[in-house]
């Protein structure tokens, strides 16, 4: 019983990981359709951002808590960038869109490289994180529970946002009638832009987020890349519910299946039923969309 | 605009025919008299492995340029063929240097002495070939079915795809009877002769340049028939092919079968010529690798696919050796390029001129606009 | 991956250099002709016979992972040619046209185990991720603790590159082994140590004894996160002895003084002297030649000196446990008696009889 | 005043108007009237910038527009309601109206005028706007239109599909929209009567050309049914 719930928290703890690196790509890729490759590499620009914040303000709480900030709008801007100058003209080619910003991926990992070296950098993780709570017989270390709870955040935020903020409102009418926005006066090349600077965001505060638990290196992103994808298609597009329902189900069915089996065939089995389940529901778990995505 | 791209392969088939013909005349001598001639044994084996990939590449130029199906996880049917190709080779060395019922030499160092039942059919020259053509296809034909009769737009088949390909490498790094991360190689003879005499080595050249222009041959006469019309027709106005009475489902599960079997002939050829397969070569990033050298040639032309895989392969080779890190921004720039800024590729320069020269009607040609390229 | 090819590229420079400095190779300068092998083993084997055949070079030094070398080992046989490579791995094979100048299972893993059962170890879990190396570790650490009554309390991997170890650690702590065996590779030692020391674990309370962690790789994973953990391997940065004081010194002043020296930098720097040594010793850069003179060439290598053993082509060498101290270094603990012979096929170890069937080819 | 000039206009290669001109007036209406099929949607798209004017321009109170996006001609005066009851489905009626005042000051007061003028709404703030009657939803997307104070009122086919009850409402409101003054309308209209009656100039398009065209009023519908041979 014990390791049922250890399990689960477990699952929890590697969905919300997977909820956090998904969640910028629920806007990007859910709201707006744009199949960004490189979001992996925002997410490595996080990674590299909180280094960077840490050589700076050497007390590692507060450079957490600056990195965070700082990473969502370092990974907002790189977003407006991409937008701006590729995805904008890519619109009415979604499926061209994704080579176009592989390449984009390629090309910022590859000066991540340079940059920074390629081996992995160590980002110190602040000492009231250290350490770990026991819950049923399981050790869940601090890092994963500050990681759910943030992903918790992002996600009630980013609701609320979108719910009740103008800005909010003027994303969600652009998704739901292009035209019909643009021609009540709303600029749908802002809203646009907007949409990619929050989903951008939302993918440099996971690169913060996950220095905690993993390496910050190059090839951060492309770890968490498919797995993100994924999720958001699993959940359906348009709709936060359905990728935050997909992320827990994923993580908690990838870490049942690691329990008995090995890490190895949880991430095969993981792929091959997500797979099999959008051949019974193509539309994911939840599905609005008035703009559809090719 | 889909009239006009139907009216367009139209327009092009008759005129083309004797240039497609002339063309193929080029391409043979080129393959099989100048390259043998003036390339070192070592450049030819080179070249051979390139028009694996370009073998690959005409597969995709179909499905993807003509389809519009972004097929990101050609790894799988590259990686399914090569693999059986591997085990009959691995099965025919053991067979050869270790006598009858000997296992694989791999085997033998990680104490295996019992040939996995699996791998016995594999013995049989005439299993393998048989499963390397039709395996892949039949796997394209039941993922192609199952994918496309539920409508599964474009985007998400690319995603599901490359999920696919990400899971069969992660899958074959676990099996150890498969060499694991190591993958299969080491292989000493190809169907009875040495691999490592030269002549022989040529020989393999020629079979990789002959299953070239005969999968270019195949897909020319598709191309240009009334599937092939229908084909773009599905790509470019899919409900309206559905109103006509087709089964667009159909339509495009055809092509991407074909696709398939040539990605895992192309694989099957693989294995003897660059005398490795291993997880490395079939996961995401070598699935997404095989596109874009049919994005540079020009994703909707016959020969477009064939000659930008071989370009970039080559041009990797070349470059990459010097300038590894400059090499990866020239890759992701020409992603962000041609793909970005040049959907017909590099073929379109030179095709618009020629248009525009023979017809002055300003030069416009097949488009193969991926726009709500519903899949 | 590509990161520690680098440092060994640096390390083999500086070797050349060196030589180059000191007069050459039997009077002749040595070139270097560089290639990348794109950490992907259907390139290292194409690479390796276009510097074979096109540039015809007289040995290549190199090679990463257990897939490049298997890889490029038929090319070199295919082409009589010479290949040394510098990296520790599963043993188990034995090549006339490679020189293998990082340890063999017997100089790394097996010290690293009678160093556990030593210091009292009686159970052990193994970690590793899914790939050949740490396969054949395990079963070969299996199969010593069958013989050395060591309780193996799990035995899992993760894909490459995974950074989830939640569910593996959890069994691991509920395990309660003594020690853990790591053969964890690249940066899932990052995620694994980090998680490990959240969920409470310590090198006190239960060691971990990793073979794929070098000096390089401490930073990255964070020393807070690894302090006191152990090593195996055959050279540390801070051996003391002549020969290395001088090797990491031209090291840093060659590439920095942040740059560290590791094992595989230290076995490939090496190796470009084996082969100088062989090469004066047949008088000739000629394959067969140097095959021939290679058996006893002895270097005195940073590490200590090591020889040519004729039979198998690996190298003699002393195998030292390390802790890793926390100035990120990591600091010889144990040492074996003397340096130990190699023996890829563990045929001198009766324990080991079931592992596996000699190579055809011996 | 909005002007075309020999507008062309279509989708991709498609041209589908060939060279309309039409005129509105700053203070009255203008209707195009026409078959299905006849172009008349296409002509208001590409006068509001949603469709791409391949030659002719499109003038606003003496500014070419021509190459302006849809949200800066609604900055400029221009509104348009679709055809087809449009609305952003999963906002709230009240959320699709405030999406169009956001960032205005007087956005508050402005809401409390619409709601004045089509007080049906009143009750149906919480609701998600996909689920109102298509007539409610009209009358939010005529609201949703007047919200940004236009001068210049584009109306593609507002009472199309509409139970009868409700359209007699619409029409008379759109009537009271153009008698109230310093407001221009264009009107597509299949119900000529009540087109008729309301402008003070009519255009029929035929196959994206306009065959005819002259003033309004009841006494024209002889010549405009003759026109679209009816």
């Amino acid at each position: 019983m014990d390791v049922v719930i250890g399990q689960l928290f477990t699952g929890m703890s590697t969905g919300s990981i997977l909820l956090l690196a998904a969640l910028g790509l629920a806007l990007t890729f859910g709201q707006m359709g744009v199949i960004n490759m490189a979001h992996g590499e925002f997410i490595m620009a996080g990674c590299y951002t909180a280094y960077v914040v840490q050589q700076v303000v050497s007390a590692t709480g507060a450079s957490l808590l600056i990195s965070l900030a700082v990473g969502f709008v370092v990974g907002g801007a790189m977003g407006v960038i991409l937008e701006a100058t590729l995805l904008r003209r890519l619109y009415h080619r979604p499926l061209d869109t994704l080579l176009v910003t592989f390449g984009v991926g390629l090309i910022l990992q590859q000066l991540a490289r340079d940059i920074f070296g390629a081996p992995a950098v160590n980002v110190v993780a602040p000492g009231w994180l250290s350490g770990g709570v026991e819950i049923f017989g399981a050790v869940v270390p601090k890092t994963r529970i500050f990681i759910l709870l943030l992903a918790a955040a992002c996600v009630a935020g980013l609701a609320a946002a979108l719910k009740y903020l103008p800005a909010g409102r003027r994303i969600r009418a652009v998704v739901q009638n292009r035209d019909l926005a643009e021609s009540s006066g709303i600029s749908s090349r802002q809203t646009d832009r907007m949409t990619f600077f929050v989903g951008s965001g939302l993918a440099g505060v996971a690169g913060v987020a996950l220095t905690l638990i993993g390496s910050t290196s190059p090839t951060i992103g492309q770890s968490y890349l498919v797995d993100a994808f994924l999720v958001v298609v699993a959940g359906g597009l348009g709709q936060l519910r359905g990728a935050v329902i997909a992320a827990f189900a994923l993580g908690v069915l990838q870490s049942a299946v690691e329990y008995s089996t090995t890490a190895s065939m949880a991430k095969v089995v993981a792929f091959v039923v997500i797979v099999g389940f959008l051949q019974l529901r193509p539309q994911g778990l939840f599905s609005v969309r008035a703009r559809s995505l090719a | 605009m889909s009239g006009d791209t139907t009216s367009d392969v139209r327009r092009a088939a008759p005129g083309g025919r004797w240039r497609t013909m002339g063309g193929f005349a080029v391409a043979a001598v080129l393959l099989f008299a100048v390259a043998p001639t003036v390339l070192s044994d070592f450049r030819l084996g080179l070249l051979a492995k390139f028009l694996c990939f370009a073998i690959v590449a005409v597969g995709i130029g179909l499905a993807w340029g003509r389809g519009g199906m972004l097929t990101l996880g050609q790894g799988v049917f590259f990686g399914l063929g090569a693999y059986m190709m591997a085990m009959h080779l691995k099965l025919a060395d053991a067979e050869l240097y270790g006598g009858p019922g000997s296992v694989p030499d791999f085997m033998e160092i990680a104490g295996v002495r019992e040939l996995p039942g699996w791998w016995a059919p594999f013995a049989s020259p005439v299993f393998t070939i048989a499963a390397i053509l039709l395996l892949p296809a039949a796997v394209a034909v039941v993922l192609g079915l199952a994918v496309f009769r539920r409508r599964v737009k474009g985007a998400y088949f690319a995603i599901l795809s490359q999920a696919l390909a990400a899971a069969l490498a992660i899958y074959l790094v676990s099996r150890q009877e498969l060499g694991g991360s190591n993958g299969l190689n080491r292989f000493r003879t190809f169907f009875g002769f040495t691999l490592n005499d030269p002549v022989n080595r040529t020989m393999l050249f020629f079979i990789a340049s002959g299953t070239l222009l005969a999968v270019v041959a195949i897909v020319r006469q598709l191309m240009y028939s009334r599937y092939g019309e229908l084909l773009v027709a599905v790509r470019d106005q899919e409900e309206r092919v559905r109103f006509l009475g087709y089964d667009p489902a159909t339509v495009k599960v055809v092509a991407y079968a074909v696709a398939a079997a040539f990605a895992g002939i192309a694989g099957a050829l693989f294995v003897p010529i660059v005398g490795i397969i291993s997880p490395a070569d079939i996961g995401i990033l070598p699935s997404i690798s095989f596109l874009i050298g049919v994005a540079i040639g020009g994703r909707a032309t016959l020969l477009g696919p064939v000659l930008g895989a071989i370009g970039v392969a080559w041009a990797e080779s070349s470059f990459s050796e010097q300038f590894p890190s400059a090499w990866t921004y020239a890759l992701g720039a020409m992603f962000v390029l041609i793909i970005g800024f040049l959907p017909r590729g590099l073929a379109s320069v030179t095709a618009v001129r020629a248009l525009r020269r023979r017809s002055g009607d300003g030069g416009r040609q097949s488009v193969p606009e991926q726009r709500e390229v519903a899949v | 991956m590509a990161i520690s090819e680098t440092t060994v590229r640096d390390a083999i420079k500086l070797a050349v250099d060196e030589i180059n400095a000191d007069g050459g190779v039997l009077g002749k300068e040595i070139e270097i002709v560089a290639e990348d092998g794109a950490s992907e083993p259907a390139v290292f084997a194409e690479k390796a016979e276009k510097l074979i055949r096109d540039d015809c070079v007289a040995a290549v030094f190199g090679g990463w992972t257990s897939a490049s070398r298997k890889a490029m080992l038929p090319v070199f046989e295919n082409h009589d040619a010479l290949l040394y490579y510098p990296v520790q791995y599963e043993g188990l094979e034995a090549s006339p046209n490679i020189f293998y100048s990082g340890a063999t299972t017997n100089q790394q893993i097996i010290p690293a185990l009678d160093y556990l059962a030593e210091e009292g170890v009686e159970s052990l879990y193994l970690v590793g991720s899914d790939y050949v190396f740490p396969r054949t570790a395990n079963a070969i650490i299996t199969a010593y603790a069958d013989a050395h009554g060591i309780e193996i309390k799990g035995e899992d991997y993760v894909p490459l590159g995974s950074t989830d170890f939640s569910t593996i650690v959890n069994k691991v702590r509920t395990e309660d082994a003594d020690a853990v065996f790591n053969t964890l590779n690249g940066d899932s030692n990052v995620a694994f140590f980090r998680e490990y020391t959240n969920v409470g674990l310590t090198a006190d309370d239960m060691p971990v004894m990793s073979v794929s962690i070098a000096e390089e790789e401490v930073g990255g994973i964070g020393v807070e996160n690894i302090e006191g953990q152990l090593t195996a391997w055959n050279y540390y940065q801070t051996l003391d002895s002549d020969q290395n004081t001088t090797f990491v010194g031209a090291f840093k002043d060659e590439y920095g003084d942040e740059r560290v020296t590791s094992d595989a930098m230290e076995a490939a720097y090496t190796s470009v002297y084996v082969w100088k040594e062989s090469v004066e010793a047949a008088e000739s850069f000629d394959v067969a030649d140097v095959q021939e003179a290679a058996g006893g060439v002895a270097v005195d290598a940073p590490e200590g000196t090591v020889t040519v053993d004729g039979e198998n082509n690996h190298l003699v060498k002393t195998a030292r446990i390390g802790e890793i101290r926390d100035d990120g270094l990591i600091h010889t603990v144990w040492e074996s008696d003397g340096a130990i012979e190699p023996d890829p096929f563990l045929q001198t170890y009766s324990w080991a009889d079931g592992l596996s069937v000699d190579d055809a080819e011996g | 005043m909005l002007e075309l000039d020999a507008v062309h206009t279509g989708y991709g290669r498609a041209t589908v108007v060939h060279g309309a001109s039409l005129r509105v007036p700053a203070d009255g209406v203008a209707a195009v009237m026409g078959h299905n099929g006849a172009g008349k949607t296409t002509l208001l798209r590409a006068a509001v910038g949603l469709l791409k004017v391949s030659r002719g321009t499109v003038t606003f109170d003496g500014e070419e527009i021509t190459g302006l996006r849809p949200n800066a001609r609604v900055k400029r005066g221009l509104a348009y309601v679709p055809q087809g009851q449009q609305c952003f489905p999963q906002l709230t009626t009240l959320e699709n109206l405030q999406v169009v005042v956001d960032g205005k000051r007087r956005g508050r007061e402005l809401v409390a005028q619409s709601l004045d003028l089509f007080p049906a709404l009143t009750g149906l703030l919480g609701r998600r706007a996909g689920l109102l009657s298509g007539g409610q939803r009209q009358q939010l997307a005529i609201a949703r239109a007047l919200l940004t104070e236009p001068r210049m009122l584009i109306l593609d086919e507002p009472t199309e599909g509409i139970q009868p009850s409700v359209v007699a409402e619409i029409e008379q409101t759109i009537l009271d929209l153009t008698r109230r003054g310093g407001l221009g309308v264009l009107l597509v209209e299949q119900h000529i009567g009540f087109a008729l009656r309301a402008c003070g100039r009519y255009y029929v398009l035929e196959s994206g050309r306009i065959t005819s065209e002259g003033d309004g009023g009841a006494a024209a519908e002889h010549a405009v049914r003759e026109a679209m041979a009816i």
